[in-house]
């Protein structure tokens, strides 16, 4: 942890991308918390899933004369010239939970890589169905972060696909990740596969969620595998319950902290230790600070997010 | 006056035009003389805006069946800028402006005086001072249309078509909304017109005005062309009212004001220190601490200029207008501050407002639900139900009594025809079976028959014990129909004058503000 | 009036008034054979039926409160965010608090009451156009939902809340192959239809008003008989009639009521007709609009009653751009967008088309961006279709 | 006429004219003044003024274009796609085939004047209601705008493109402290300002129309001489003017110019004013209908490529939910929902005004819920002071 004499006076400038989601509202929790514990003035700014927004949110917090800015982007891949316009104002830039490509100026990344996240969620379906019907789901086709979830699932699945031993029933987008768009997709793909599915893609917990609510009503819970991220209370509490099969965990609570470490030690003139890793971001190696994401099945739930103080007891088991 | 023999610039020849349920036009035949003015005369829903629809393009080529000779060629419009080209312009029936643009902006509108890609304001600022001025109508080019009353909004038609320099102008009843003295005026720009060359349509309903001005006249009946003076070779000079209406509505009538002595009975509504503000500018008053007595078995006419205030006082007392108003309504003895719209409705107060169209009508709701809008709580089963069959009946019988035309009464009220959309509106307000009927130029685009009709029941409702006001710009009318007169001015009560006492010349000194001798 | 000709007259009127609807019903029907043909037949199968009026309820139920709003001349934007926020009132008190699936529904309802009236006030009582209330509301609310919920989905809700986006009419008789319930129900509605068309027929000829010939009255009944009995037939082959569908039905046929039967309904119109027109005729205008606004968020909220339901689950996106949807199921079943005009039957078939577009294409697995294209498409070419016929100005 | 009452009227008349701007720029100062207290000062800086207008630009663009349409009685919900689209087609052209920017901003414009010309059509010769077209357009252009990035960001796009949505207009002297060309254009502008009004006023005495007094048109062209060098100070003690503001500023002027001194923007109020009015007065209709739109198109496109010059790149995403915020600006700025009322200049304020809020509140760092409960707020009471001052019907 930071210095309480050291890091006074510093303004660390956060920018996320919606609160719409938990684990966004999680990341700021934990900023926040940590934040205040360490004395320091931080800055936060969240926008409304709107990479516009996210755009004007970044040019106000450098009107507020921040000392480092942690950008955690909408869209990785629009945010290099807020990275520019940073850099050019001598404020360096941390590229938080999603790498921000083609530009060689970021200080330092910090993430959960969503490529992997998608090759956990490929890997699982691949190791425990193996050959059979499924139906693969994407996250919102505007959504730059879906493509990067659904090309990591299809690392797995696309060469089975190719061999003729996955068969894929329904491939389809969930627009705006709603869930009741999901329950529509698979309640119409499990009329046209009349039943016969092992497998179903989904890109998250939210259309997870909305699937099982179509398996239910044909009795296919529990014998259909799905994916998830998130970690949601709600994924949770379906996993102990055998609907839903497995969910991924980015424990944001420790990228959280990290960030705010590595922002102040920035903030001093001093380089975070990366202990040499670095990753590419098209423009050249940036140091890395990577946290892998953790499969959660029913068996490891307890260990995984209880245990390590991710979710409560009560809020998973109820009382 | 023109010779006999001057040659056509207009022929329409067996005009035929069918809405769904309705033959409007049934071969129609129809000659215009060059530089004359004719009268085209016939009752309610005859045809007569039908036709000059068809003339001017409205109704495209191919909605229509028969042919247009312009000056011996035939033509063809498929819309109105193409008849204009043919210089053809038309002032309809239904004001056609629009209410948010300024009075410039109207005169102009299709017509802008240009320079290069820009609309010359300079040259249509005079050009508008100058017609404005031509028509006799005050108003600042920069006036919005939205703020005039219907009969300035007239003026500006009048205005707007004469920027147009046709050659052939046809003026769909243009005085229906004028008082005696624009009436006059804009008769003497018709001459002015006739003198320089324009051939004149003119469509009305005062006899009067046609006989004292009209070179020729065509009378349609039912959609058919009863006679013209073009093919009989008559003269106008031989024609009387009297006949007039006999071709119009195929018999003969004797009389035109059915008054009958009434027998004043109680107090029923008065007003006491009733002002009404401007609606934007607090400061200024409309009507200052007016008092008024109305009892039930009399007809009070309210006599005025355009302008002087007479229909605000209407709205007022009625809760539609949109100033502030202040002052005590007293009703069957009963008083109070002004009263909401729903209030007075349910005492029995109603007002037929002068602009059917913007005020008067749903347009595209039928001619039943029209008629039963004001009563419909009344027509309820259980307070709740809309009853169907007793709407329907209540429809029919006061669309029969007052000789509405409608093919049924699912007709929707925009395809009625001018007079007929007027009368669906009083039809709505006798429905209502109220204890003071205000009427606001209640016979305004109404055919001699139904004009006689309406004051029939005028009559009715008084001797039931209601009070009639009557608002009317129309002189002989007002004298014609009223028991006690009152004159306005500038929002000002100027005399109170009983029937055997009025006569037109006294109306109009207290009108154009006159005072009595010795208050002065 | 005259006798011969108007029989004639009044069939030839009442299908022309009619055209409209009959129009959507081809439209729709046009819609349906294109999919089954598409699908190799599983588009007309009486399980994707059945999932179709389910994918349909939320939509509709929401619909047919957007006509009053969209006939007296106003709009609504906040739809989804109501629908979202109600959802969530609900799921959060039970899941939270373990209400009954009861109380939940009511505070749902009633929160969507008051929405109502937050909004019906600004726009009938302080004049600021409907368009900028509700879409200050779709902020405002959206941001209250994402407070509550914290981004967290909200889950799980108990069976008897669930029950009413997904379950079905119990069988009375387990053993019975076919789902006799729902068999039962369409008899008697087929029964309590024609009685009301009868009475309804001599009550008309009793009060001497015209009325079509026996024989075509007849063909009339029988014809919509049969059209009830064909799609309920679908119903009762699968697993009945679900509950969302009967609450669809009960709203339709109360809005239905409104709009046509009572002075309240024929107000709405005339408002939206000509509003100056209405007030000169004693339309309390404020409070008719107050109404509409209360009664919209009502059924807002009870479409998102619904979807939480249906979903079983509440979440801060909830509802995210379902005001477009629920608009143009409106305007599409006939309701013109500067007011005046629309009936809560073409709500209706406008959410069925809507959702039988998205359900046939899904059913076809085209890929996200090709269904948006044909989405926009069909909807365009859906109307096109419907006014061309009728030739209206 | 009558000289001495008709001054006082001339210049009552032109202030109740104008009024509804007025009013606009009371309530804008209004919020400034309230962000610059919560914010300590921090709002109004030449810094944040300067951010302040680069975030306005693009939405300020699209706000003009969508007042025609609004005036003219329509509405257009594609706008965010267009904006998308038109975006994504410059940045695709310059990113993947190496265009130069001059000719990937045309093809854009071309892509928009094309989806205006087919949005119009069906419009405008097919009559099918503008909500339909332009929803079916929402949902088909979003479909070919995810099918051309497949879901891809499309970057990076070159400084020259990147300048007009983050470049300011270059120092003469660089050495100088100031932003010298800033200056001069500053000068010049009013210069001109001055030159104009008084070559007008003198026009019109010459031809005998009425003009304010002397003294007052000297200090009405004096304040506003103050107002315009005030604001360019702020933008000459920074960084200049950026090129996204010149744009406005030309976009402004001439559409003010059409909307106010062309028979054609005189068409389009008539229109949306009294559409029975326009057609018995000879306009056609088609035409300009058919005319707005295309208008709206490019101009739509314009907004979308400053939009991508902004980010510097283009995502299937862009412009999602922004044509609420376009409309929202044009009504704010007193345009009529139903037709025939609204400014260009008021567009432009409305515009500002929502940005002014989301740019005060995120300086503020609230956080995104409470951000939008109150942005839903402070609309609904800026709209209500706007219009509860002026009292109309
Ligand atoms: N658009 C329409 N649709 C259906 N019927 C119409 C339409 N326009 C006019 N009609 C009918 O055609 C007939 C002739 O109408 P028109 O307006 O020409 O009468 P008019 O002679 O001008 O009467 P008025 O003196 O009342 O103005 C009427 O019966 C009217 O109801
Ligand atoms: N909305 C308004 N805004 C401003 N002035 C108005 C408005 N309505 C009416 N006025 C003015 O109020 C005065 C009286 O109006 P109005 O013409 O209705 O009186 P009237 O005596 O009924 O005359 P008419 O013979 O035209 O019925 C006129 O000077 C008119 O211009
Ligand atoms: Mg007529
Ligand atoms: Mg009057």
């Amino acid at each position: 942890a930071g210095n309480q004499e050291t890091s006074d006076g510093i303004v660390i400038g956060v920018s996320l991308p919606t609160q719409r989601e938990a684990r966004w509202v999680r990341d700021k929790e934990t900023m926040e918390a940590y934040a205040e514990e360490l004395g320091i003035d931080l800055r936060m700014a969240v926008a409304d899933a709107d990479m516009a927004q996210q755009a004007s949110q970044v040019e106000n917090l450098l009107a507020q004369q921040v000392d480092v800015l942690i950008l955690a982007p909408h869209d990785a891949s629009a945010s290099a010239s807020l990275v520019k316009r940073s850099v050019a104002e001598g404020v360096p830039v941390i590229s938080y939970a999603r790498l921000i490509r083609d530009t060689s100026d970021i200080s330092l990344f910090m993430a959960i890589d969503p490529e992997e996240v998608g090759r956990l969620q490929g890997k699982f379906l691949v190791d425990t169905v193996g050959p059979g019907n499924y139906i693969l789901m994407a996250g919102a086709p505007t959504d730059y972060n879906a493509t990067l979830f659904f090309n990591g699932a299809m690392e797995y699945i696309k060469p089975m696909v190719d061999s003729g031993e996955i068969n894929v029933v329904a491939e389809q987008a969930v627009e705006n990740w709603l869930p009741a768009n999901a329950l529509a997709i698979v309640e119409n793909a499990l009329t046209a596969a009349n039943n016969k599915v092992d497998a179903i893609l989904a890109p998250n917990d939210g259309t997870a969620g909305g699937a099982i609510v179509a398996l239910e009503a044909q009795g296919l819970v529990g014998q259909v595998v799905i994916t998830g991220q998130d970690a949601e209370v709600a994924a949770m509490k379906r996993i102990v319950a055998g609907t839903q099969t497995m969910s991924v965990l980015k424990d944001t609570r420790i990228l959280g902290k990290a960030a705010i470490d590595a922002a102040v030690k920035i903030a001093q003139g001093e380089t975070p230790d990366t202990h040499g890793s670095t990753i590419d971001n098209g423009a050249g190696e940036i140091p890395a600070l990577l946290i892998p994401p953790i499969v959660i099945t029913k068996d490891n739930l307890d260990e995984v997010v209880i245990n390590s103080g991710y979710l409560e007891r009560s809020q998973v088991y109820g009382e | 006056m023109q010779e006999q023999q001057t040659k056509i610039v207009l022929e329409l020849q067996d005009i035929t035009k069918r809405f769904p349920g309705v033959l409007a036009l049934d071969n129609v035949s129809f000659k215009l003389r060059a530089g004359e003015i004719h009268a085209l005369v016939g009752e309610n829903g005859a045809g007569k805006s039908t036709l000059m629809k068809v003339l001017s393009g409205i109704y495209p080529k191919g909605s229509y069946s028969g042919t247009i000779l312009l000056h011996g060629t035939p033509v063809e419009f498929s819309d109105i800028k193409e008849s204009e080209q043919h210089g053809i312009a038309v002032i309809y029936q239904e004001l056609a402006l629009v209410p948010y643009l300024t009075v410039r902006q109207n005169l102009f509108l299709g017509n802008e005086r240009r320079k290069g890609l820009r609309i010359n304001d300079i040259e249509e600022y005079k050009l508008a001072q100058k017609v404005l001025e031509r028509v006799g109508i005050n108003v600042s080019p920069d006036a919005h249309v939205i703020d005039l009353g219907i009969g300035q909004q007239q003026l500006i038609e009048i205005a707007k078509a004469l920027l147009k320099q046709a050659k052939i102008l046809i003026l769909d009843e243009p005085t229906a909304a004028l008082n005696e003295q624009e009436s006059e005026n804009l008769l003497e720009i018709i001459r002015e017109l006739s003198k320089e060359g324009v051939s004149l349509v003119f469509i009305s309903h005062k006899l009067e005005e046609v006989l004292s001005i009209a070179d020729s006249i065509t009378i349609l009946r039912d959609g058919r062309s009863i006679v013209s003076t073009v093919d009989d070779d008559k003269t106008v000079n031989l024609w009387s009212e009297k006949n007039i209406i006999k071709y119009m509505v195929g018999r003969p009538m004797e009389q035109r004001f059915p008054r009958e002595p009434h027998n004043r009975g109680d107090h029923i509504l008065s007003l006491r220190n009733w002002t009404l503000y401007h609606s934007e500018r607090k400061d200024r008053t409309i009507i200052n601490n007016l008092s008024l007595d109305v009892f039930t078995g009399e007809v009070l006419g309210i006599a005025g200029l355009m302008g002087s205030g007479r229909t605000e006082l209407a709205t007022s007392i009625f809760g539609t207008y949109n100033g502030i108003v202040t002052g005590e309504i007293e009703i069957d003895g009963h008083s109070s501050g002004p009263l909401t719209t729903e209030a007075c409705i349910a005492k029995g107060i109603v007002y037929l407002t002068e602009d059917r169209k913007n005020l008067g009508l749903v347009l595209n709701m039928s001619v039943q639900e029209n008629s039963t809008l004001a009563v419909l709580g009344r027509l309820t089963r259980h307070g709740l139900v809309v009853d169907s069959f007793e709407e329907k009946k209540a429809a029919r019988k006061y669309c029969e009594e007052l000789t509405i035309k409608t093919p049924s009464l699912e007709q929707r009220a925009m395809n009625l025809s001018g007079g007929n959309q007027q009368k669906l509106v009083l039809a709505k307000w006798i429905m209502v079976e109220p204890r003071v009927l205000i009427l606001d130029e209640p016979t305004r685009g109404i055919d001699v028959g139904a004009k006689f009709e309406i004051y029939k029941i005028i009559n009715r409702l008084i001797e039931r014990g209601m009070a009639v006001i009557m608002i009317s710009s129309e002189l002989p009318e007002i004298l014609g129909m009223s028991d006690r007169i009152i004159v306005f001015h500038e929002g000002q009560i100027r005399a109170d004058l009983r029937h055997e006492e009025a006569d037109p010349e006294k109306v109009m000194f207290y009108a154009t503000g006159g005072i009595e001798n010795g208050k002065a | 009036m005259e006798k011969p000709d108007s029989v004639l007259l009044l069939v030839r009127e009442q299908i022309e008034r009619n055209l409209k609807q009959y129009m959507m019903v081809l439209i729709l029907g046009g819609i349906w054979l294109i999919f089954t043909i598409l699908t190799g037949g599983l588009f007309f199968t009486a399980r994707n039926y059945t999932n179709l009026l389910q994918q349909t309820a939320y939509t509709a139920i929401a619909a047919m409160g957007v006509v009053l709003v969209i006939v007296a001349g106003h709009i609504d934007l906040s739809i989804g965010s109501v629908v979202g926020l109600a959802g969530a009132v609900a799921a959060y008190l039970q899941v939270y608090h373990g209400m009954p699936t009861f109380i939940a529904i009511l505070a749902a309802l009633l929160v969507g009451a008051l929405i109502g009236a937050w909004q019906g006030y600004w726009i009938s009582y302080r004049n600021i156009p409907a368009f900028i209330v509700t879409l200050a509301g779709m902020t405002l609310f959206r941001g209250i939902l994402i407070y509550i919920t914290q981004g967290q989905t909200i889950s799980p809700i108990w069976d008897s809340f669930s029950a009413i986006g997904q379950g079905y009419l119990p069988k009375i008789n387990n053993a019975c192959r076919i789902h006799d319930s729902t068999l039962y129900l369409t008899v008697v509605v087929v029964f309590l239809y024609n009685i009301l068309q009868v009475s309804f027929y001599l009550r008309k000829q009793r009060n001497l008003l015209i009325t079509l010939p026996g024989a075509l009255q007849f063909i009339k009944q029988l014809l919509v008989s049969i059209a009830i009995i064909f799609f309920s037939g679908f119903l009762i082959l699968y697993r009945g009639i679900p509950y969302s569908i009967i609450l669809v039905f009960f709203v339709a046929l109360l809005y239905s009521f409104i709009a046509t039967k009572t002075p309240f309904g024929r107000y709405v119109y005339a408002i939206g007709g000509n509003r100056e027109a209405a007030r000169y005729s004693g339309i309390n205008i404020r409070k008719v609009n107050f109404s509409i606004f209360v009664s919209m968020g009502i059924l807002a909220s009870l479409s998102g009653v619904v979807f939480t339901a249906r979903l079983s689950s509440a979440a801060a996106s909830t509802g995210q751009g379902f005001e477009l949807d629920v608009i143009a199921s409106a305007i599409i079943g006939g309701a013109n967008p500067l007011g005046g005009e629309g009936t809560i039957i073409g709500a209706l078939l406008g959410a069925l088309i809507m959702s039988s577009i998205n359900n046939g294409m899904s059913l076809m697995n085209m890929s996200a961006d090709i269904q948006m294209i044909c989405k926009g498409l069909v909807l365009l070419i859906a109307v096109w279709f419907d006014l061309s016929t009728k030739n209206r100005k």
